[in-house]
């Protein structure tokens, strides 16, 4: 599958970049092995581990092994620490 | 007395308005509006002076996280009538508001009690983000700590 | 951050701006303003419509009765910085607002509590009194029941 | 002692006016005989007879055996249920 992969605050800052096509993304896929995926591109998130979530198709997803099942076009979010308010 | 009732959210890079917030609450069969208005404190951080904070959005989510919040709102609360969430994106100067949330209820103790699970509810579940900017340049994200 | 802090009282005849009461209480050195307006509902007594309300004030005490509140609150909540409180009298139509009340604090659960003890205390203490007049002509002197 | 009596709300409404200087006042008195005083004068105010105080120089008291000190002046309002806000 290919997704819209989308970085907001500090991991838009790691990433370099604010949105970018994941192509040939497995499915289904754990969030945790999605995660992986993305830390392959962009070692630099790996500073965010353990506070970061996804959203996909706007809901929240932890990291770990919930099984994600994706189509193409859907958009997952990278998603720091919130600080709204 | 109508059924209808209003959730009004707007995301702006514009000064918001409490006026317009309180006004898009407003109802005739109501007693109270209860708001709360959250500002750029100016603090000092490891000897830096906060200048302002920059603010950023996934904004299509955070318009349905406050759907889902109002939703929720009116379950716990179902005598609110009104409720109107304005927030800031961009660049917010010290002491200017980021954001503004205004609730109608017919009797205060309703609309005060979900102003501040609101805005509990929002700093915990809406996807916004700010970094503190300071007087030397320098720049920090921030992460609400409830 | 100086240490200066107001309490502002204001009784009016005219239209309430909430806009003027925010002003007042703003600080740089506060995150949270919380505000409480209470407006004139749209009741049915007895088939009677409610058409607005007739305020009058013992203007003086409400002065010192108010005074004596802020220090209250600032003796429960020591970090709250500043007070509005804004009255009508005389006449109020239906869907205007009777008081505005807001109160700055550095963060936001000092500033809810207080506000919520404010309009309470007021109500309580506070020598104003309405009467609600009906579509019939009708009036009726009304009593807080907390 | 000569004070002024202020009526407000209701008061002045059954009592016809709002403000009047009343004479030759004992002191010290309680605040029951203070307001028998002022039935006397106003006998339709003991519709609120129960539900009314008196704030003496703007201090709130309860008709009752309270023993006041008046002096020439003193301000004392009838204070009928309150309802600001």
């Amino acid at each position: 599958m290919t997704v819209t992969v989308l970085f907001f605050a500090k991991s838009a800052e790691l990433a370099g970049l604010k949105e970018e096509e994941l192509v040939a993304v497995p499915t289904p896929i754990s969030s945790k092995d999605l995660w992986g995926l993305l830390l392959r591109k962009h070692p630099r998130l790996l500073v965010l581990e353990g506070q970061v979530v996804l959203a996909v198709r706007q809901q929240y997803v932890a990291i770990c092994d919930q099984v994600l099942t994706l189509a193409d076009g859907d958009e997952v979010a990278v998603v720091p620490p919130l600080s709204g308010g | 007395m109508s059924a209808e009732v209003r959730d009004v959210f707007k995301l702006s890079r514009d000064w918001l308005s409490v006026q317009e917030v309180v006004d898009t609450v407003s109802s005739s069969s109501c007693g109270a509006i209860s708001v709360f208005i959250g500002t750029t404190r100016e603090d000092q951080v490891d000897g830096r002076k906060v200048v302002g904070l920059e603010y950023e959005a996934y904004e299509s989510m955070v318009q349905s996280e406050l759907t889902k919040l109002c939703a929720d709102i009116r379950t716990r609360w179902p005598s609110v009538r009104h409720v109107c969430i304005h927030h800031r994106l961009g660049w917010v100067s010290v002491g200017e508001a980021s954001v503004i949330m205004a609730i109608s209820s017919p009797h205060r103790h309703e609309g005060q009690q979900a102003v501040q699970y609101c805005i509990s509810q929002l700093k915990a579940n809406a996807p916004i983000w700010k970094k503190e900017v300071y007087d030397n340049q320098e720049t920090s994200w921030r992460e609400n700590s409830e």
